[in-house]
């Protein structure tokens, strides 16, 4: 059975998913003996810039250099996958991509010199092919290790695109929004996480983004419906927001957070640290 | 003491020794009880685990638990649960399959080894969802044994409702609110204590030692009372009168798609329904893909994968998945198993994250017309349902894009399968699928799949003596039989004429036996025609082989058209002919429509239908077209059979 | 061959048959039976289309010369089927090429006596038409079913 | 890029992407003529602009964002945010609450600590490029490392819903509490595995360690009585002593053209040391027994602990020895409380905190309106805090390797700038803020 070259690289993301890999504890050093490793900065020194039989991608696309780094890895990388809503969705990051109004850009843009980034995060799959892609934030131990099987076994993951709430009912949870009235994204959301929140008593913020068929407009206008408090469309305005399904409302919960106002933190004499320094 | 049979008053101090009397010989009691706010159903280690003093609000999307300040038990008419939960799990291991290091493979299923269980508090309308669930899982040719063993060992203890929710609706589905049977004990309670009656042996063993009395003629009438309450309490009835007729005339209705606007697709209403009964069953394998182990867990109609195939999904839009679970409970479960698959519980109503109200939806799309009669449920085609090993003898292309499998049986009676009959399969570190057999050789099953995948090409790669698990010949096979003696014309596009070889077998063994036969075979382009080999050979046999292709190729100079142009100008009229047609759903159709018009009359074409096939004897519900499995009682039709559904989008 | 007997053949074919005596008479007048050899060309793609054609018994295709690809096969024609049917339809020019890929035997009219029969005689003209029509139908239906590739559909699995 | 001693530079050192450190960062060196070296930690990790990203939401919708800032720490991130705004609201949590979070931080430290000593720091020591091929001759020791990792995991897991952006922390409390049954199974096998940790101590202090001395301020938070983790002041070796929200009355970010993370300082521009070292020597006297003694035993001194920054596996050994000892400690005193959270008030006004996170002191403020909506913030973490640190030792140790083969030197530098345990993911995302100031 074949060992496949396996990358692992970061774009903008926290390091999360990557390390879920360093979170199988119990199969590490099996995954070591059948997987060569050949790329995977956080765990070895040994570097190789391909070719890959399979490129896992963490983090979106948020500088001019990942723009081009991403493209040059599709490249080399036989499979290409995609692991974790900054990958596969653009993160939460990518809340930024409402940056039309002026704080955000004016964050952005006034000293292009030290700070390299474009304006929008966003996911792989909108600079280079994808050919398979792990959902969540962070990914699930379970599906990465469903993923590596099924790479070495040569056949195709089994990943469930159906709701979270299949997994609640399984699982004997009470659910959180008919019986608690908790705003919980379930019902919209891909499985995979084995509906955590409501096992936390909590709404189901869609860290594994929308599923297919996700009925947006209708949960939407039912929960706007049942409750008062704080809107629905800012439920939207999550760690997947730029996923297609949630944009709009994401976006029409940004223009309502009101950045612009946001003031400095950082006290007035740090501007001139450099001529401290040198 | 207590008079034998008759009705027992057991004051409501003394309810504890009802539940010491069900823990008896190690029981599990499983009831209603109160967690963190929420009304569940799991384990009753005594009396202070019950509901006392909560009573439910349930409205479209919503339900509350309310105190009563009072001291009644069974006041929470139910909740999200109901008894499948425990008899029919939501998740259930199945077995394993293991590789071993000598390359045979090994089967190990899990055997069923069911708690024993005490249901205490079950609703009239539950005791007619588990009676529905003993017919669907225990009453055909094929039987879950592990729901078996779970229902046979259970008590069932029944609590009479004295309170409707607003969804209620048993009364209109006949299914209550009068407990009537499936019972061992019902309790109807009143502020005192509870009004006990027995239904079934074991109940009347367990009533003659409850510290009760006989009831007095005025609680017993109290009882009736209370109970025969709720039926006035319950809301509009939904008339049933006809449904399942007028529901099956409005496949077309606009409603589909207007409900569909407000349907999630989430599959809660089929998850907290008492009667949906559909699974998937996933594999795990390890790393180097030697061993599987497979669950079995409640699936649903709602989810995109479900009705899935190779070529793609049957049912892709929500309007198709709610018509398909609507009319699945309301029309052709009536087909299925003589009975409606709803009980009136309104969980799918209350559970239903947007309030959608199935009593509305009805109405809306079935108004009440004529009444209707009951179509008898169709017999399950037999055929085994375990693995068995089979061996790789040896394997070939048939074209750039099929292979060709011969596997020895270690189990004869695989060798006995009829043509058209397919098989399950599986090795370690691939789920199972089905595959036509297209040759039962004298020692050998021979399959032939197209564009062959991972799983083919690894089971290739292992080589002759690899071993895989194999169940089957399943389903309903072509009807050789009715060729007899009568002209037969065979159609064929791409791998259909797989399935088919087998027929083309029969009729080259008792050639006589048959007029005149015709195959007619179209393909994709000369090279991906299957069993080039064997032509000449079924043309000396006397069988008339038509054969066009999509696209020609350098060097064909046969015919390039559509198959059916190879029938549209013969005429079929004349003698008593059988239509035998398998390939692409689209095919079929314009094939059938010229047969019919050349003088074969629907009745007399049979076609093979694909759907997605996964437990291959009508237990886990995904391939489910209209009234049938089309694993159990298909995958061959009749043309005549399928009616409307033959061609239909979305079913 | 005699008119007659040409009538005859021709109310043997699927086009004939059925056609009033007088329909089957008028047509007699102007057609022509041949037999042709194997790759025999009748018709030509792109020339004036001087023939309307009926195959009798045989098998004709239909072929179009690609740039670089060279000839390849669209369609095949079976006996009572009908061909150059862009004689009667302006400008009269030929969509394919027709090659004899058996022995066959064919019932030709000529495109400017059949057009001014047909132009005088609507009775004649209200029963070939639909006939041509029918025809020309069956092979564009076909051609949707040839487009869909049908059987390049059903995978095991979807490859990586 | 340009830096004033551009002229006099005659010899250029650089050190492609930094490995086995979390997140993105490179090492440059200009020596001069006379020897003098100059460090630039480039951190060029994609700024992600959390502190924009929390404007507008609400307290508990905060939490659940800041712990996306690291997958390494994120219960720190929550801890401190919680801590804040609790402190604003004026909350004060159930005592079994206030422990149940100990509980999750415990669980943070040993999964945080034990994957830095045995997967990311010993392979520098034992000479592998990583721990996966250093399971080839010592796969025991990574076995035990992973053994300890998984437990860490597992204890977050259970408290908080799952190991990376766990689910159950919010103001008031949290959002379930698990039973004492939930718990018994992990209790039992932290106490079986304290003996391996005790031995880690040992054996982290007995390797070939290079020598490295130099005089260093340290700073952490300090409790009368528990060991720094989410409360307590922020005191420094120098005198330093403030109320955990008051950080900014003694420190400071300034911006370094050649990094996408501020540093930051001491009001006086000296760099201070966060982190294990600091807290063990700070607060050595409130070392759980057990930890306290199993470094007794490998006869350090607490002076050698400060002046060797490459003896920082050593106090991180001695902290994962602390965390599951304590972890323990709060196992077998667990009753589940009452109520998982408290009601409260949202109030406006300034929310500020310092907590401990694994790689030390992290520090979060923010401005609330009175809706109790974020308006502005600042997030300190103590990877930050820890450049300016980083870079000084970098001056004064790599004159004495930048003539070895360059392999070589690398690999030294690397041990060095491992021994702070950075994590670049953290440091990287508040630039939008300074830019600000800047205009």
């Amino acid at each position: 059975m074949a060992t496949p070259r396996v990358g692992v690289v970061k774009m903008a993301s926290c390091d999360g998913c990557q390390l879920t890999l360093l979170d199988l504890e119990d199969e590490l050093l099996a995954l070591g003996e059948r997987f060569e490793l050949v790329e995977f900065p956080e765990a070895t020194s040994r570097r190789s810039d391909g070719p890959y039989d399979v490129l896992l991608v963490e983090g979106s696309i948020s500088t001019p250099e990942q723009a081009e780094q991403i493209v040059e890895l599709r490249a080399r990388a036989k499979l290409l996958v995609t692991i974790g809503a900054c990958a596969t969705a653009g993160g939460i990051q990518a809340l930024r991509n409402w940056g039309d109004e002026p704080a955000w850009r004016a964050a952005v843009y006034p000293d292009a010199e030290l700070i390299e980034s474009l304006a929008h995060a966003t996911p792989i799959h909108e600079y280079v092919k994808v050919d398979a892609e792990l959902r969540g934030c962070p990914i699930d131990p379970g599906q990465l290790l469903e993923l590596l099987t099924a790479l070495r076994v040569g056949r195709r993951p089994q990943l469930p695109d159906e709701a979270v709430c299949l997994e609640c009912k399984r699982l004997g949870r009470v659910c959180v929004l008919v019986a608690g009235g908790a705003p919980c994204l379930g019902p919209l959301t891909q499985t995979g996480c084995g509906a955590l929140c409501p096992g936390y008593a909590r709404a189901c913020y869609a860290c594994f983004g929308p599923r297919e068929q996700a009925n947006v407009a209708s949960l939407g206008r039912w929960l706007e419906a049942e409750r008062s408090g704080p809107g629905v469309d800012r439920l939207f305005a999550g760690f997947t927001g730029w996923a297609p399904p949630f944009r709009e409302r994401a976006g029409r919960a940004m223009s309502g957070f009101g950045t612009a106002g946001a003031e400095a933190s950082v006290p007035a004499d740090g501007s001139d640290g450099v001529d401290d320094e040198r | 003491m207590v008079t034998a049979g008759g009705p027992v008053f057991l004051p409501r101090e003394r309810l504890d020794a009802l539940l010491d009397l069900l823990h008896e010989g190690g029981r599990t009691i499983v009831g209603p009880t109160v967690r963190d706010g929420n009304l569940v159903l799991d384990e009753l280690t005594g009396v202070d685990d019950l509901p006392v003093g909560w009573r439910d609000e349930q409205s479209p999307g919503r339900f509350r638990l309310v105190p009563t300040g009072g001291s009644r038990v069974f006041d929470v008419v139910n909740g999200q649960m109901s008894p499948k939960q425990f008899v029919f799990p939501p998740k259930q291991p199945v077995g394993t399959m293991q590789r071993d290091a000598d390359r045979a493979v090994r089967f190990a299923a899990t055997p069923p080894d069911p708690p024993r269980l005490a249901l205490l508090g079950v609703r009239a309308c539950e005791l007619a969802a588990l009676a529905i669930q003993d017919r669907v899982l225990a009453g055909g040719t094929f039987v879950d044994e592990d729901y078996r063993a779970r229902r046979e060992s259970a008590l069932v203890v029944a609590a009479q409702c004295t309170r409707a929710s607003s969804g209620c609706f048993c009364a209109s589905m006949g299914t209550g609110p009068e407990v009537r049977s499936g019972h061992d004990l019902a309790l109807t309670e009143l502020d005192e204590g509870f009004v006990v009656t027995a239904g079934s042996p074991a109940g009347e063993r367990l009533v003659a030692r409850l510290p009760g009395r006989p009831a007095t003629p005025a609680e017993v009438a109290q009882a009736a009372a209370d109970v025969a309450a709720v039926r006035a309490a319950q809301g509009e009835p939904v008339v049933i009168e006809g449904l399942r007729d007028r529901l099956m005339d409005q496949l077309d209705s606009p409603r589909w798609q207007e409900v569909a606007d407000r349907c999630l697709a989430c599959a809660n209403c089929t998850m907290v329904c008492p009667t949906c009964f559909c699974t998937s069953t996933a594999i795990s394998s390890d790393l180097d893909g030697t061993v599987n182990v497979a669950e079995r867990q409640w699936d649903s109609c709602f989810n995109a994968g479900f009705a899935k195939v190779a070529g793609g999904n049957f049912r892709p839009e929500r309007s198709d998945r709610y018509r398909q679970w609507l009319t699945h409970k309301f029309a052709t479960w009536v087909d299925q198993f003589g009975m409606y698959g709803c009980v009136g519980c309104a969980r799918c109503i209350t559970w239903c994250p947007v309030g959608i109200d199935v009593r509305e939806e009805l109405a809306a799309i079935a108004p009440p017309t004529v009444p209707a009669e009951q179509m008898p449920a169709r017999p399950a085609a037999a055929t085994p349902g375990r693995f068995e090993v089979v061996t790789l003898r040896g394997s070939h292309h048939e074209t750039p894009d099929t292979t060709t499998l011969h596997l020895v049986p270690s189990e004869p009676a695989l060798l006995a399968g009829l043509p058209g009959q397919f098989v399950m399969v599986e090795q370690p570190g691939f789920p199972s699928l089905p595959i036509s057999v297209s040759r039962f050789g004298p020692d050998e099953l021979i399959l032939t799949v197209r564009a062959a995948g991972p799983a083919t090409a690894a089971l290739v790669a292992e080589g002759p003596g690899a071993q895989v698990g194999l169940r089957g010949p399943l389903g309903r096979p072509w009807p050789v039989e009715r060729a007899l003696g009568r002209d037969l014309v065979i159609v064929a596009g791409g791998i259909g004429l797989a399935p088919l070889r087998p027929v083309l077998d029969a009729v080259m063994a008792n050639r006589d036996r048959f007029g005149e036969v015709v195959l007619a075979y179209g393909a994709r382009t000369p090279s991906d025609r299957l069993f080039t080999d064997e032509h000449a050979a079924w043309q000396a046999a006397g069988i008339e082989l038509g054969q066009i292709v999509d696209r020609a190729e350098p060097g064909w100079d046969g015919r390039v058209g559509v198959v059916t142009h190879l029938l549209d100008r013969r005429d079929f009229s004349r003698r008593p002919t059988i239509g035998m047609v398998c390939g692409p759903e689209r095919m079929m159709q314009a094939t059938v429509a010229v047969l019919r018009e050349r003088g074969v009359a629907p009745e007399r074409v049979f076609v093979s239908m694909e759907r997605h096939m996964q437990c291959g004897i009508g237990l886990c519900g995904h391939c489910q077209m209209g009234p049938y499995f089309v694993c159990r009682d298909g995958p061959v039709f009749s043309v005549g059979e399928l009616g409307e559904l033959f061609g239909k989008e979305g079913v | 061959m005699s008119a007659d007997g040409t009538a005859v053949r021709l109310s043997g074919t699927w086009f004939g048959e059925a056609l009033s005596a007088h329909a089957r008479e008028r047509l007699a007048t102007i057609a022509e039976a041949h037999r042709v050899e194997p790759g025999a060309v009748l018709v030509r793609e792109g020339a004036e289309s001087d023939r309307l054609g009926i195959l009798v018994d045989g098998l004709l295709s239909l072929r179009v010369t690609v740039a670089g690809r060279g000839r390849a096969t669209l369609m095949t024609i079976e006996p009572g089927d009908v061909f150059g049917w862009s004689a009667v339809v302006p400008p009269y020019r030929s969509t394919s090429t027709v090659v004899a890929l058996q022995p066959s035997e064919v019932i030709v009219f000529d495109a400017e006596r059949l057009r001014s029969l047909l132009r005088e005689d609507d009775a004649l003209a209200a029963t070939v038409y639909p006939r041509i029509l029918g025809c020309v139908s069956r092979r564009l239906v076909a051609t949707r079913t040839q487009l869909l590739d049908l059987y390049a559909r059903d995978r095991e699995y979807e490859p990586w | 890029m340009t830096t004033p001693m551009a002229e006099e530079r005659d010899l250029e050192f650089s050190v492609g992407q930094l490995t086995r450190v979390e997140g993105e960062g490179r090492l440059h060196l200009s020596v001069s003529r006379d020897g003098r070296v100059a460090a630039q930690l480039r951190i060029f990790e994609a700024p992600r602009y959390f502190e924009q990203l929390v404007v507008g939401r609400t307290p508990d919708e905060v939490l659940d964002i800041v712990a996306r800032i690291c997958g390494i720490c994120p219960v720190a991130y929550q801890m401190s945010g919680v801590h804040a705004f609790e402190s604003l609201a004026g909350v004060s949590v159930d005592p079994a609450v206030r422990g149940l979070r100990r509980l999750l931080y415990c669980g943070e430290w040993i999964e945080s600590h034990a994957l830095h000593i045995f997967l990311l720091h010993a392979p520098d020591f034992l000479g592998y490029p990583s721990a996966l091929e250093m399971a080839a001759d010592h796969r025991a020791l990574v076995e035990r490392g992973l053994r300890l990792k998984k437990l860490g995991n597992r204890l977050v897991a259970i408290v908080g819903g799952r190991p990376i952006h766990p689910v159950s922390v919010r103001v008031g409390g949290f959002y379930r509490v698990p039973t004492a049954a939930e718990l018994a199974g992990i209790r039992e096998e932290l106490r079986s595995v304290l003996p391996e940790a005790v031995e880690t101590v040992a054996l982290v202090a007995a390797l070939e360690t290079p020598v490295a001395d130099r005089d260093t301020r340290l700073v952490c938070l300090r409790h009368p009585d528990e060991y720094p983790m989410s409360d307590g002041r922020i005191v420094s070796s120098d005198g330093i002593d403030l109320a955990p929200g008051e950080w900014r009355e003694a420190f400071r970010e300034v911006q370094v053209p050649w990094s996408h993370a501020l540093q930051a300082r001491a009001a006086d521009g000296v760099p201070y040391l966060l982190g294990p070292t600091a807290r063990v020597v700070l607060a050595s006297d409130q070392l759980h027994p057990t930890a306290r003694t199993a470094l007794e035993a490998t006869g350090l001194t607490l002076e050698e602990l400060r002046r060797n920054v490459f003896r920082s596996i050593v106090s991180r050994a001695v902290e994962l020895v602390h965390a599951i000892a304590e972890a323990v400690d709060l196992l077998d005193a667990y009753e589940r409380p009452a109520r998982a959270s408290v009601p409260w008030q949202p109030r406006a006004g300034v929310a500020a905190w310092a907590t401990e996170a694994p790689r030390g002191l992290l520090f979060h403020r923010y401005e609330l309106d009175d809706e109790g909506i974020v308006r502005a913030a600042q997030i300190v973490p103590p990877t930050s805090q820890n450049q300016a640190a980083i870079e000084r030792d970098l001056e004064l140790f790599a004159p004495a390797v930048v003539e070895l083969p360059h392999a070589a030197a690398t690999q030294r530098l690397e041990q060095l700038i491992r021994s702070y345990d950075p994590c670049i993911s953290c440091a990287t995302h508040f630039l939008d803020l300074t830019i600000e100031r800047d205009r």
